[in-house]
């Protein structure tokens, strides 16, 4: 009996000690490893679509309540400035592909409310088929877009879909439309914070 | 340590010896082999004879140098090593740069064999591990077609891989029997090693069980896709005469260590390097699979071997 | 019992982890494509194993003997998620190279294999030593072997172009089958040393030279496993 | 179709011994005989499925809504290392047959780093329920393909000469390698 109690108390109290621990080191890494996972996965593709940025997108960053969404859900806004003036805004959102989600960043013109241009993040599409869409040849098609024309030819918009990679096209414009309905919905808050 | 010679020698006198010698059955594929090299030298010039000469070299030299630390008694008067050598050269195109040659020669002889104790011990085929080796990290110099620009003509496998069945179907089975198009150096003289195995089967050196069932089982696989679409895919006889079909089927998959030993085993194996040689062909990113399916095959002799004859009175 | 420095230093030669002691196969074959994703992993060892066999060292009294794996488990997993955040904290990219091999530190047989086999025995300071040094081993074989197979496989070294642009890279090496044909290759030259060095002295071969991986339980149990089998097949037949 | 191009991926293209390194300890270590390596192939297979299906419900109804995705490692080898020992207890109980064949292995899998790589795996591709379960299989399949055809060509390198010092984990890893080699030629059959 002595055996078995002895048993519980000391993995308990190692457990309960780990846990205590990593729970302090998850309060204290937790910002940093989203910078870090933002400057990596989300810093390149927002370089790809801003070639002249002034300042840091990422480290500018701000959280807005997700349109539409619970009362926790957030959208990440990344603000591109010019002399200290908000000139455009980069949000990502996510479409369903073949494979899983297609998650693209969309770059917008705040004071033309037009696409700046697009850039695919992570997407899990088939090699060579549909990760085509993360290629020049389908992104490129979505430059300069009014918000109503950038989605596919079939949903009234103004783009071509890859043939042979419908449903990856189709979720990358899922993804587009998705930040283009954020977009719609903060833009008055969004300017407000960056003037 | 049960590992050493003294495993074997559980005998007692008197013996007969068969007159057979290791010596012996690597002259002889030496011989037959001879026709097709000189072809090959014929059709690629200068290039194909030093490619053969620094592979036997190499093959052999490494065998030296290897063994030395080993401590085994030198044995490149055996042939072995030159045999393993040439064989690997065979697949080669004939404007390999020097350094690829020697690479994978040196790399036929160690990784094939002397890691596992020399000829007779290799459980895979020597020359095909030289030869995948060289495929997976080099593939543009192995690639035929970029090394052969010089000659006007094509091979008929890459076409087939890159182009479709419609680009190899004016191809007749005669050119492809006597070689003319770019291939392997000496292993795509299909007709001439065709020959030297028919010579090598009248002899009693191979038997018949691999050789046979493995181009039964590309024959097989192959009609089965081109009885599915024969726009798409090209004709049996096509994926026999082309390529290293005829030059695998008497030479490599029955490379004496690495084979099976009984009858229904062999049959087996040969099938399943038929079948898989045109699996990787029709699927695969490699044009000739050949020296795959071989190792692939090779990998599954200890389990094939199970299936033995019952001793008499036995249980 | 040794002293600190001589528990110290045979991790780095005597027992070196992966190539005398064949322990954390899975990890070696895999993170070795480069230089630093090798030094990378070795270093996330070094901070879990020293700090999992002093942590162990230090509640080695108190740890009920029946459950002592779940334990050492346990401390070693917790260490090993710690890893996991700082390595996502501070080295992103390091992270994303070594992919699923950081939360597989935890079933890493050095760790278990020196916490059953040293930790649980020894004071906290020899356990410290020997967990650095088996960890510095680690590392410096890691290095080692992700050095070769870059500098021949990829024509670089840390990231740098060594032979130019007529090299043409053996990249068999960086790829799968290389890394499995590499370390079979170095562990050999290693058994071979240790011949040599046995007939030069004119001493016995350790006899377990060859024996795979010493420290971790799984294997020596697995030999016995294997003896007992042919055991019966022999019973059977007679 | 998807199913069957799932297990070719899985046991040829993308093999979890021969192409992902996971659970290397045990193919060097049990692939010496034929019958162990048969039977820790299948202690192997029963374990990773099982596994990775409660660590699947685990991480979807407990860890994901209270936020303890973080704690994802030290949680699944926990519930691996129970789980483990709970099913040897009930084979030995309750199934005494399955447990002389298996249960002798079954100790010695907690460590195997192909049970927690196939666990974390599947989390990390996002697959779901039944793509987990069936993605469990044929990874532990392809294990034991690799490892029977491993001990078939071991058994016989007790009558060859190899080398001294390439006797034993050497060799081994070198037919790894060149066994490795050999199933490159599935590659690209499958994106």
């Amino acid at each position: 009996m002595m055996e078995i109690v002895r048993m519980i108390v000391v993995l308990s109290l190692i457990t309960g000690t780990a846990g205590f621990v990593l729970s302090g080191l998850k309060v204290w890494t937790s910002p940093i490893i989203e910078s870090q996972v933002l400057t990596y996965v989300q810093g390149p593709a927002i370089k790809q679509v801003f070639s002249d940025m002034a300042n840091d997108p990422i480290a500018d960053r701000k959280k807005f309540p997700k349109p539409g969404g619970g009362p926790e859900d957030q959208v990440i806004v990344f603000p591109i400035l010019k002399d200290g003036k908000l000139k455009a805004v980069a949000l990502e959102g996510a479409g369903k592909g073949y494979g899983g989600d297609v998650n693209v960043i969309v770059g917008v013109d705040t004071s033309t409310d037009t696409v700046v241009g697009i850039s695919i993040t992570t997407h899990k599409e088939t090699p060579g088929i549909g990760s085509r869409v993360s290629e020049p040849g389908f992104t490129k098609q979505f430059r300069g877009r009014t918000l109503a024309q950038a989605k596919l030819k079939k949903e009234g918009g103004a783009i071509d879909a890859i043939s042979g990679a419908t449903f990856s096209s189709i979720g990358a414009s899922e993804a587009v439309k998705q930040v283009t309905s954020w977009y719609t919905a903060l833009k008055d808050s969004i300017k407000t914070t960056w003037q | 340590m049960v590992n050493q010679q003294s495993a074997f020698t559980v005998t007692a006198a008197p013996f007969w010896h068969s007159g057979r010698t290791l010596t012996g059955d690597m002259y002889r594929l030496l011989l037959v082999l001879l026709p097709a090299a000189l072809l090959g030298m014929y059709r690629f010039g200068y290039d194909a004879l030093t490619v053969l000469a620094l592979a036997g070299l190499t093959a052999v030299a490494t065998e030296a140098l290897v063994q030395r630390p080993m401590r085994q008694t030198p044995s490149a008067h055996d042939f072995t090593a030159l045999a393993d050598g040439i064989l690997f050269a065979f697949m080669l195109p004939a404007t390999a740069p020097w350094w690829i040659v020697v690479v994978g020669s040196a790399t036929t002889i160690i990784l094939g064999r002397m890691v596992f104790g020399g000829y007779g011990g290799s459980p895979v085929c020597a020359p095909a591990v030289g030869w995948c080796v060289l495929t997976v990290s080099w593939p543009a110099y192995m690639d035929l077609n970029g090394m052969l620009l010089a000659w006007d003509l094509v091979e008929p496998l890459s076409d087939l891989k890159y182009f479709g069945a419609e680009s190899v179907a004016h191809i007749t089975p005669g050119s492809l029997l006597l070689g003319e198009h770019l291939g392997a150096l000496g292993a795509s003289q299909s007709g001439l090693v065709l020959l030297a195995g028919i010579a090598l089967l009248a002899m009693g050196r191979v038997r018949w069980h691999i050789p046979v069932s493995y181009l039964a089982g590309v024959f097989g696989t192959a009609l089965i896709y081109w009885l599915i679409d024969p726009q798409l895919y090209a004709p049996p006889l096509f994926h026999i005469l082309a390529g290293t079909t005829i030059f695998t089927a008497f030479f490599l998959l029955p490379y004496p260590s690495a084979a099976p030993v009984f009858r229904i085993p062999m049959l087996l194996f040969g099938l399943l390097a038929g079948a898989l040689t045109i699996l990787i062909r029709v699927y695969g990113i490699y044009p000739d699979g050949a020296p795959f399916a071989v190792l692939l095959a090779n990998l599954c002799t200890p389990l094939l071997d199970l299936i033995q004859p019952k001793p008499f009175g036995g249980r | 019992m040794g002293s600190v420095a001589s528990e110290f230093t045979k991790g780095l030669w005597k027992e070196i982890p992966p190539f005398r002691l064949v322990l954390g196969l899975c990890p070696t074959l895999a993170v070795t494509t480069s230089a630093e994703n090798g030094l990378g992993m070795g270093a996330a060892v070094i901070f879990v194993l020293a700090l999992s066999n002093v942590l162990i060292s230090l509640v080695r009294s108190i740890i009920p003997k029946k459950v002592r794996i779940a334990c050492f488990i346990a401390i070693a997993a917790s260490l090993v998620v710690a890893v996991e955040m700082l390595m996502q904290a501070f080295a992103y990219p390091l992270y994303q190279q070594l992919g699923i091999f950081v939360p597989l530190i935890v079933v890493n047989c050095i760790i278990l294999g020196r916490a059953e086999a040293f930790a649980a025995k020894n004071p906290p300071h020899l356990a410290l030593a020997d967990g650095l040094g088996m960890g510095i081993g680690f590392t410096l074989s890691l290095t080692f072997l992700g050095s070769l197979r870059e500098i021949f496989g990829a024509g670089t070294w840390f990231g740098h172009s060594l032979f130019g642009p007529n090299y043409h890279p053996f990249s068999f090496l960086v790829q799968a089958p290389g890394a499995f044909v590499c370390l079979g290759i170095i562990l050999a030259g290693m058994n071979f040393l240790s011949i040599w060095q046995a007939k030069r002295k004119g001493l016995e071969l350790d006899p377990n030279f060859d024996a795979g991986c010493k420290g971790c339980m799984a294997c020596k149990k697995m030999d016995e496993i294997a003896a007992q089998k042919r055991l019966e097949r022999l019973g059977a037949k007679a | 179709m998807d199913i069957f191009l799932l297990f070719i991926s899985a046991i040829f293209v993308n093999n979890i011994l021969l192409a992902q390194y996971l659970g290397n300890c045990p193919y060097l270590g049990c692939s010496k005989e034929k019958s162990v390596a048969i039977g820790m192939g299948a202690a192997v297979l029963f374990v990773i499925v099982l596994a990775t299906v409660i660590t699947f419900l685990i991480q979807k109804y407990i860890m994901n809504p209270f936020h303890l995705g973080y704690l994802q490692t030290i949680i699944f080898i926990l519930v691996i290392a129970a789980l483990v020992q709970f099913v040897e207890m009930f084979l030995k109980k309750m199934v005494p047959p399955l447990y002389k064949s298996l249960g002798i292995y079954l100790p010695l899998i907690t460590t195997n780093c192909a049970v927690l790589g196939v666990a974390i795996l599947v989390q990390r591709k996002e697959f779901d329920l039944w793509t987990s379960f069936l993605y469990a299989i044929a990874a532990s399949v392809g294990f034991l393909l690799a490892i029977v055809l491993m001990a078939g060509i071991r058994e016989r390198f007790v009558v060859t000469r190899i080398p001294r010092s390439m006797q034993g984990v050497p060799s081994g890893l070198v037919m790894a390698g060149i066994m490795s080699l050999a199933f490159l030629a599935f590659k690209g059959m499958i994106a």
